[in-house]
């Protein structure tokens, strides 16, 4: 009891957790969650863009993606580091994500079909990524939200990447520009159910905006995401898919369309186009390089008995 | 001219087609730890071909493809992307892809001992351009000898099965090592004009350092015989084989199906 | 005319999309006969498509791609490799490339029977041309369906390793399965205007053959959701997986560098 | 002595050994090594158009190279067929094969690296294996006999279909005739060295040719082919890349230079430019088909097992 007193203390002055700190199991086990979901999705969201790496258009456009997908490994790293702070493993985690047990971002299960989709990803899927981690650098548990800045600050630097491509396409040719337009057509409605489902749909947030894991609801993201892409939007000189989107004097906002949720909990049931290719792979490059981390291991094993042997002679 | 331009683009195309080879381990590879290493290997290469690339368009404008007019294509893409195949001018060294990590670990000891041997001469290259690029290459590919020498220890001496792996990789990758030491006549004349390496030069010391690596590892090297030319050509006659044409297949269908598109 | 053109682009795109990854097998199959006979069914599958696809630009030549002008291409060639990876009409299920002969296995066995039962009906098409592709059609695919349920049965009773293996191809292959029995408008169309099937309508009896082989081999069905389509399409709008547009890469690449050429 | 006397009638007579008959053991090894090298060239030749397959331009060429392909697997299976009725299994000569120990045709050591050199190998490469292979279909054995009736049938269509590729490409753009040129003067020289060395250094053709096993020497099969293909290039239109290359008429024949035998000694001891590209390709093939192969044995052994328990009870 005293202990849970110090932990909401704690909280309650936005102050943060450390790892050494007393905290209640369930508020551990949340935590463990949604940071797995978050690597995960960093591990799995290299897919997507990587499936491009070897069609890039140009050298300049080949190292940019490539650094990218690069970064996203690299989150993916501290995010699991920020678990094992927690206790738990990246092998554990690792074979939770191979079996389906735990999840990661659905916006990865849509696949990717043209280059315009590497800037699409970075103006859109990093966007609305950014809308939902800037609040998380501020969240409660300290590893988490010391990784969630080093994230943020990448991230935001992709999302301009990414606007940038697209931009410089659209002042290509006629069939570039048509291929950023299909490009946003196809991921604009995914990105916007990146949020999560309506608030009222979202028994847990309450709970994590109380424990200061989350900062924002689903909904209040998803208009900041909306009122931010507008004007992004007529920069680049593309439409964004959605007839109800208007301009809303007196709320200040715009109104907007909700995406197909039918379609959103299908996809996070397991259905969506590439849920199946996205496990599949990870499961088979787990697998395919069991054999170099054993051998790491059995290596590592060998030289330490060696300096044990040398120490006790 | 000429040759300062073919020259460039051979070391150039031999990072370009490394660096598309080992961008495949991409989300690909046995750990995050080595994802991030082998994209960082193929970052640092692709950034050498680029230079190389350039200052190969800069020395002699006419190795670089004529495109549609209009195009805003830079000569470095031009160069990359729209070659055929025999334009290449890389050692065959670099082209297969490669079946597991085993192979990876032999071929990029095997590579970056070659090309760091020749970056260190090249530092003192009269071409102050290369000289500069030489020396910015050398503090990278140092790195990638040392990660693929720590790899291939740890393969020899970790379990039965990536020992076997390894030397399986090692005998495929053996027979490609003759030509990289195979001195061209664009290689004598840059030795003899100044700003370029003869790599029959750099043949003992590569062979030193590779046998080192060997031989703490307790590996012996492959019974096998080297891959010869074909005809009179090899690599850097544009003399490939297989696997570039299929490689370029993919690398190139983008920026072919776009000759006026802006990236 | 339009619909008909769209549907014999279906089927002929399932053939030639098939037929390419079938082909692939080609002196890397586990023994010769299957070389052979998976080369067969590629054949086999490669001429239904040059059917269908001739069909297709006969019923509506607007579905073609136009060429350059002097293009001595023919239309089938025009459609082949001149279409992006939207303009195909083909199910997914047909597109990745397998890891093994044991999703392969598993692949063929669920497209054959599908096919094999459009097919059936297909032969009695108010299109003639349509009916005898599909008569001529019926006793290849009855063919490919056998080959595939005998090394279905000998895989699952096989070895640990066969069944294993045949199992996670299976697991990989069914989530697709539930696209082909989606009626599209224009398989709809074509149904109603009496020259296509409903594949609705042939949902039940390939379940009970699919089931027959199954159970037989003492194999439950994988535990799989299937896989959604992307926003409101699929592989028949032009929706496709990732792996077409690598394939199609590959297969349209010397066909597109010579726009003018004759083969 | 009595089962050579009549063994040596046979050859005589120009009869044929059938698998039954009895055989000097040195024959049999010879025809062994023989057979067993001309299934593996079949098997090996699988690769180099294989390359081409999934890029073939054209629907029609598709379908010819993928039937040609498989034309040559089949030839490797008889060719198998024929030497297991010698007592020696195809798994064994396999085995041989893919560990460097029995040799195959040194023309497949070469790569492919243009469509037109599934042209080339059809009429250069087919047509010089169809000069030594036509005399074979008279050998002394009956089972490689028969095989090479079949076998030649089928390549002489073969040779057809890649004279009529290479001369539709001499009808196409200026691109396509210097590729089909740019092909031939790469495989001009090797296709010369299939008929083996010179006479001179040939020591096994004496043997050969009194059992019947060979009928030609080497360079009378050379100069037919050379005389042969001479009048086929200026139909096409492309130059053989040899300037010795003129009509003697005192001779009766083209007199033409001799390609460069060092080379062709360096690539049948295994330094041409695919030796090891090809082994591997089919090792792997082979060791990733093991576990199907161990997979069909069992069910038959099951099988049998089943039927024998059956007929037991």
């Amino acid at each position: 009891a005293e202990l849970l007193a110090a932990f909401d203390a704690t909280i309650a002055r936005h102050d943060r957790i450390e790892p050494r700190d007393w905290m209640p199991e369930k508020y551990r086990s949340t935590l463990v969650r949604q940071i797995a979901q978050h690597a995960h999705s960093e591990i799995i969201g290299m897919q997507p863009e990587g499936n491009w790496i070897t069609r890039a258009p140009s050298l300049r456009r080949k190292a940019i993606l490539l650094a990218k997908v690069q970064d996203e490994a690299g989150h993916g790293l501290y995010l699991y580091s920020a678990c094992e702070t927690l206790g738990v493993s990246r092998q554990e985690l690792t074979l939770k994500l191979v079996e389906g047990r735990q999840k990661y971002s659905s916006i990865f299960n849509y696949p990717t079909l043209s280059y315009a989709d590497v800037g699409t990803i970075g103006w859109l899927v990093d966007g609305a990524a950014i809308c939902n981690q800037v609040p998380l650098c501020r969240t409660s548990y300290g590893p988490y939200g010391r990784a969630m800045i080093r994230v943020c600050k990448e991230e935001s630097f992709h999302q301009r990447q990414g606007f940038e491509l697209l931009s410089t396409m659209m002042r290509g040719t006629d069939e570039q520009r048509a291929m950023v337009q299909e490009s946003v057509d196809r991921f604009w409605w995914p990105a916007l159910m990146m949020f999560g489902p309506p608030d009222d749909d979202s028994p847990n947030t309450e709970q994590s905006m109380a424990w200061g894991i989350k900062r924002d609801t689903n909904d209040e993201l998803r208009q900041k995401f909306v009122d931010m892409s507008v004007p992004q939007a007529e920069a680049l000189g593309v439409t964004l898919p959605d007839d109800g989107l208007v301009w809303n004097a007196e709320r200040g906002h715009h109104d907007f369309s909700q995406p197909d949720w039918d379609e959103f909990y299908a996809v996070v049931k397991g259905s969506g186009p590439c849920n199946a290719q996205r496990i599949a792979h990870r499961r088979r490059a787990h697998e395919d390089g069991a054999w170099v981390r054993d051998a790491a291991t059995a290596f590592a094993r060998r030289q330490q008995e060696t300096v044990q042997r040398g120490s006790a002679s | 001219p000429a040759a300062l331009a073919t020259y460039c683009l051979m070391l150039g195309d031999d990072a370009l087609v490394y660096s598309h080879r080992l961008s495949q381990w991409t989300s690909n590879a046995p750990d995050l730890e080595d994802d991030i290493a082998l994209a960082n290997i193929a970052l640092d290469l692709l950034g050498q071909a680029r230079l190389l690339l350039a200052r190969a368009a800069a020395a002699d404008p006419s190795v670089v493809p004529v495109l549609p007019e209009g195009s805003p294509v830079p000569p470095e893409d031009a160069l990359a992307f729209f070659r055929d195949d025999a334009g290449f001018r890389n050692v065959r060294l670099v082209e297969p892809e490669d079946a597991d990590f085993g192979v990876t670990v032999a071929r990029l000891l095997v590579f970056a001992t070659y090309r760091l041997a020749l970056l260190e001469r090249l530092r003192s290259s009269d071409d102050t351009v290369l000289a500069a690029i030489a020396a910015k290459g050398v503090k990278e590919v140092a790195y990638h000898r040392d990660y693929a020498a720590r790899w291939f220890l740890t393969l020899a001496q970790g379990t039965e099965e990536s020992r076997r792996r390894l030397l399986a990789g090692l005998a495929l990758v053996w027979p490609l090592r003759a030509e990289l030491f195979d001195t061209h006549p664009v290689e004598a004349a840059a030795a003899g004009q100044g700003f370029g390496v003869d790599p029959a030069m750099v043949v003992d010391e590569v062979d030193v350092l590779l046998e080192q690596v060997l031989s703490v590892s307790g590996v012996e090297r492959p019974d096998v015989r080297p891959t010869g030319p074909l005809g009179r050509g090899a690599g850097r006659d544009g003399r490939h084989t297989e696997a570039l044409g299929r490689m370029l297949a993919e690398m190139q269908v983008v920026a072919r199906a776009h000759p006026l598109g802006r990236w």
